[in-house]
């Protein structure tokens, strides 16, 4: 997570898209590289950065024939000592699941901006939704683990990116943020946090001589270090299961050996991960547990809720997934309703009634007709239950 | 193709790495190579070697190596000198 | 010198067709708001397959606290550029907001309490420029909202623009401030008890 | 000619198993060996030399060399060597690719790669055929022949590799046997020297998969036919249609001298960066310049 430091210098400010934001945030964290292919509606995102990163020394920016392509590139440029990110959405995020799950397995660290819109297929291409949240995280083959964030306003679609980077680099892997139109699409005031304001993770690469260097070799944090192509550490990189040198192996003990130290790397630092706000939640009745667009008419619903004598809390999501299974616990344990509203058929609400354990009453709002879940409805919910 | 007098060279095969394709039986223009009751190349006349090459540059598994007779120049003799390791 | 101490989810909606430049009057409009003035400012606008002369629509909500729900729920104000976009986006405004129209273009108003100017044809006769609409309505508004202040708002439009359509722009801003003035009379007795105001001799 | 092997093993890496994986007579080892010829006879050193690789059994050479290697995904090499050479364009990025993997999969990455003229030397390993999987039709498979997805003669046309890449746009486009080593080592050689996207389309038999469904008794039948059929292409030019019949060109068809991608883009950088406020927080709507605008509002401000 990204700690502010007091600092006298004045910060900017800018009326910002989120997407701008996304794109501040990424340079910020020290992004170099994005390649993209444009899609409704993340193409902000893709258009912010193809203006700005040419303009920075080292900077690449690459329109590729396909999403597929994207994230491809943005894995060789990773690969190549890179912080590199793409964006997209829903159709483009389908594509790149093959890349996603690639970049699990080659622990890639990258960065995928998904501006989420309403399915199945081309969908609602202009209309908030938050249809890929388990695709997030099951999207690609085999099991898996990742790390899958979410933002809801303009100043947190910027701290959100650099945190995303600083997860990927730290952990090795790639991280998906998942955005939707209206948090993409709202224009606010942000503040730019002075250089150095933010903790910045850098990759951590070898230091000791090649001859030595296991490129897939368990360590403390069951990270390895990660080394630039071309820096004299040169090793096999590849998506089949493979052994600590990086050559494919198909041995029981060593496969098992990489899948698990896959999981625990990112299992054992549930605790760095988890970004949860709780809001109102201490003497909370009943709750709310939101992410995205709709965690801001849930904060304005448990206010409004509030003023009518109704003890509402919320819970807003940053990280989705691992879920934050503690903090959802907190609430379950404290409310004798939870409600869940989301723009799909229940995506997260699934994970929310999976920890439960008849801890609560578990509701779900959903909606997906294109609309954002207004205030008013999660307020008559909360004051139904 | 540096030099074409015959008896200046040896072909040296290994037979671990060697699948027994039989691509350089096949093509040799002096025919030095055969294959083995196994179906591994073996050089059979290394005398009529005429460096030509072909076998080296078309073993798809660098099982032959044809080199300049010279003291010491055969793994496992006294003497013997490995190759340089590359850059 | 206009301040405003307080100022509750004030809700704008700026609509018309596609082309008119409503959606870069948003971004003026609510990035001077939110960078000049310091309120918390959100603009949303509607995304669509909008070629030039569809829809389009712009919210802002303004406020002194910040933020939760970003789109507009019960709108202040609504400008209709276009009749299409007046009859589609009344129904959501306050019992007491104010509605401004394009009075060339929209023929029936919904209601007999509106505000209206000519802001194409203000445009195109007197700057000469029929695409600094947009700036006209901006400095119409600029007027009306009493929390908007004159030199800021000036200030944000000019940021905006490239230079060679500068001055003409800023022209049309004026004359929009001083039409507005001219015939929407003073802006207190417009917003009755909207947001606390203390009035500061020397504006 | 001697020392040909002993280099090749300079290069390999020695904590592999060999032989390697690739059946008896797989023209692929020759190929292999073929790319270490050519990188150091370039006295290329092993650090900067990137080998990316697609899926099927080309993608397994990249194992097999000490270079820095990345296996990659079906079809997607070039987009991991385009990430890799415009990430850092010091290195030099070879991509090995099947003629399914190039030609289906990745068919779409290919031209565009050709049309971007990025800097990577492109070695298509055409077998024609799909060896890894069990020999189905891939998009070079010939007209009639048998492969296990067409029991009774593949009925579509295959592509012209060298047509596609010339078409598309790429820099230097050549074709090679893996029969004649020497044009094959000299092709790869000018493939990583030159600049922009060079092809090289190697053609490399495939007895297990291909050449047992279709007549050809053991592995030196298949290169016997190649043999017969591989003519310069100065000498193809000349041949009537009948002759044409079962020959196939070889050797260098497109030699442009453009500048690959990663080039211009450098240059376009360096013009950005040498301007002044290069360094603005967000990019101003419209290209606007703010200096300018200040000294217009000063005069207009009340």
């Amino acid at each position: 997570m990204p700690t502010p430091r007091s600092s006298r210098k004045k910060r900017k400010e800018v009326f910002a898209l989120g997407a701008e934001a996304v794109a501040e945030g990424a340079l910020l964290a020290g992004c170099s590289f994005y390649a993209g292919y444009p899609i409704t509606p993340s193409s902000e995102i893709m258009e912010t950065m193809a203006s700005r990163l040419p303009r920075i020394r080292d900077g690449v920016f690459l329109q590729m024939e396909d999403e597929i392509a994207s994230l491809g590139a943005v894995i060789g440029a990773s690969l190549a000592g890179r912080k590199a990110m793409t964006a997209t959405s829903g159709p483009g995020f389908s594509l790149m699941q093959e890349h996603i799950g690639y970049a699990c397995m080659a622990e890639t660290p990258l960065v995928v901006v998904n501006v989420m819109r309403g399915g199945p297929s081309t969908g609602l291409p202009t209309s908030p939704a938050q249809g890929d949240v388990q695709q997030a995280r099951w999207g690609t083959h085999g099991d898996h683990s990742i790390i899958v964030l979410s933002a809801s306003d303009t100043q947190e679609c910027l701290h959100m990116t650099v945190t995303a980077f600083n997860m990927a680099e730290k952990y090795r892997t790639p991280v998906i943020l998942l955005l939707d139109e209206v948090t993409a699409h709202t224009r606010e005031k942000i503040t730019l946090p002075l250089p150095g304001e933010f903790e910045v993770f850098n990759r951590v690469v070898p230091t000791m001589p090649p001859e030595w260097y296991k490129p897939f070799e368990e360590t403390v944090r069951g990270v390895p270090p990660m080394p630039p192509i071309g820096s004299g550490y040169r090793f096999h990189v590849t998506g089949l299961t493979h052994d600590v040198n990086g050559f494919p192996t198909q041995r029981p003990d060593e496969t098992v050996d990489l899948n698990h130290r896959l999981f625990r790397k990112i299992d054992q630092f549930f605790h760095d991960i988890q970004v949860v706000e709780e809001y109102q939640t201490r003497d909370a009745e009943v709750g709310v547990v939101a992410y995205g667009s709709v965690a801001r008419s849930a904060r304005y619903a448990v206010d409004q809720a509030r003023a009518r004598g109704i003890k509402a809390g919320l819970l807003k999501l940053g990280t989705l997934f691992p879920f934050p299974k503690a903090a959802a616990l907190r609430l379950l344990s404290s409310c004798r309703a939870v409600i869940v509203p989301e723009m799909n058929m229940g995506q997260m609400s699934r994970e929310v009634k999976r920890v439960n354990g008849g801890r609560s009453s578990v509701r779900t709002l959903n909606r997906v007709d294109g609309q954002i879940i207004t205030p008013s409805e999660i307020l008559k919910a909360l004051t139904q239950v | 193709m540096t030099d074409r007098h015959k008896g200046l060279t040896e072909v040296v095969i290994y037979p671990a790495w060697c699948k027994g394709c039989g691509i350089c039986a096949a093509f040799c223009p002096e025919k030095v190579i055969e294959l083995d009751a196994e179906g591994k190349a073996r050089a059979v006349r290394q005398e009529d070697c005429i460096n030509c090459g072909f076998c080296e540059l078309h073993c798809p598994d660098f099982a032959i190596s044809v080199r300049t007779k010279e003291p010491g120049a055969d793994p496992g003799t006294p003497g013997y000198k490995p190759p340089a390791k590359g850059k | 010198m206009k301040r405003f101490t307080a100022l509750e989810r004030f809700e704008i909606r700026l609509s018309g067709l596609g082309g008119q430049g409503v959606i870069t009057l948003g971004k003026v409009l609510g990035g001077a708001l939110a960078l000049g003035h310091g309120f918390h400012v959100t603009q949303t606008q509607s995304y669509g397959p909008e070629a030039r002369g569809g829809a389009s629509r712009t919210d802002l909500v303004v406020s002194t606290v910040p933020i939760s729900y970003p789109k507009a729920e019960s709108v202040d104000l609504l400008v209709a550029l276009s009749q299409e976009a007046c009859n589609t986006y009344y129904r959501n405004m306050k019992p007491r907001g104010i509605l401004v129209i394009e009075s060339d273009l929209v023929r029936q108003p919904p209601s007999n309490f509106y505000l209206g100017l000519p802001f194409t044809r203000l445009a195109r006769d007197k700057i000469g420029v029929p695409q600094a609409m947009n700036s006209v309505v901006l400095g119409a508004l600029t007027w009306l909202l009493p929390f908007a202040r004159q030199a800021v708002m000036k200030k944000a439009l000019a940021a905006s623009l490239p230079a060679k359509v500068l001055d003409k722009n800023l022209k049309a801003f004026s004359l929009g401030y001083s039409q507005a003035k001219k015939h929407f009379g003073p802006p207190p007795a417009l917003w009755d008890g909207n947001g606390d105001e203390t009035e500061e001799p020397g504006d | 000619m001697s020392d040909v092997t002993q280099l090749i093993h300079q290069y390999l890496r020695h904590n592999k198993k060999f032989p390697h994986v690739f059946c008896p007579g797989c023209g692929h080892g020759i190929a292999l060996g073929s790319l270490i010829r050519a990188v150091h006879g370039l006295s290329l050193s092993k650090d900067e030399v990137v080998v990316v690789a697609g899926i099927g059994c080309s993608g397994r050479i990249a194992v097999y060399v000490d270079f820095n290697t990345v296996h990659t995904t079906h079809g997607r090499a070039l987009t991991f060597a385009t990430g890799i050479k415009m990430a850092s364009p010091k290195l030099k990025v070879i991509c090995i690719m099947g003629d399914g993997d190039a030609l289906a999969i990745g068919g779409n990455h290919l031209i565009h790669a050709a049309r971007r003229n990025i800097g990577i030397a492109a070695l298509v390993l055409n077998n024609n055929i799909y060896g890894m999987t069990g020999g189905q039709t891939s998009p070079t498979t010939p007209g009639g022949a048998r492969t296990a997805t067409s029991p009774y003669g593949a009925l579509e046309k295959p592509f012209d590799l060298v047509d596609l890449a010339r078409a598309a746009g790429a820099n230097y486009v050549a074709r090679g046997t893996v029969f004649q080593a020497h044009l094959l080592d000299r092709l790869i050689s000018s493939a990583i020297e030159r600049p922009g996207f060079n092809l090289v389309e190697v053609l490399t038999p495939c007895h297990t998969q291909y050449g047992r469904k279709n007549k050809f008794k053991n592995p030196v039948d298949m290169y016997q036919a190649l043999k017969h059929a591989a003519v310069p292409r100065e000498a193809w030019e000349h041949f009537s249609e009948a002759e044409r019949k079962e020959r196939i060109p070889v050797g260098v068809f497109v030699e442009r001298d453009e500048p690959g991608l990663e080039e211009r883009y450098r240059v376009m950088q360096a013009a950005l960066l040498a301007r002044p406020k290069a360094r603005e927080a967000l990019p101003e709507p419209n290209g606007h310049d703010p200096a300018s605008t200040k000294a217009k509002l000063e005069g207009v401000e009340s």
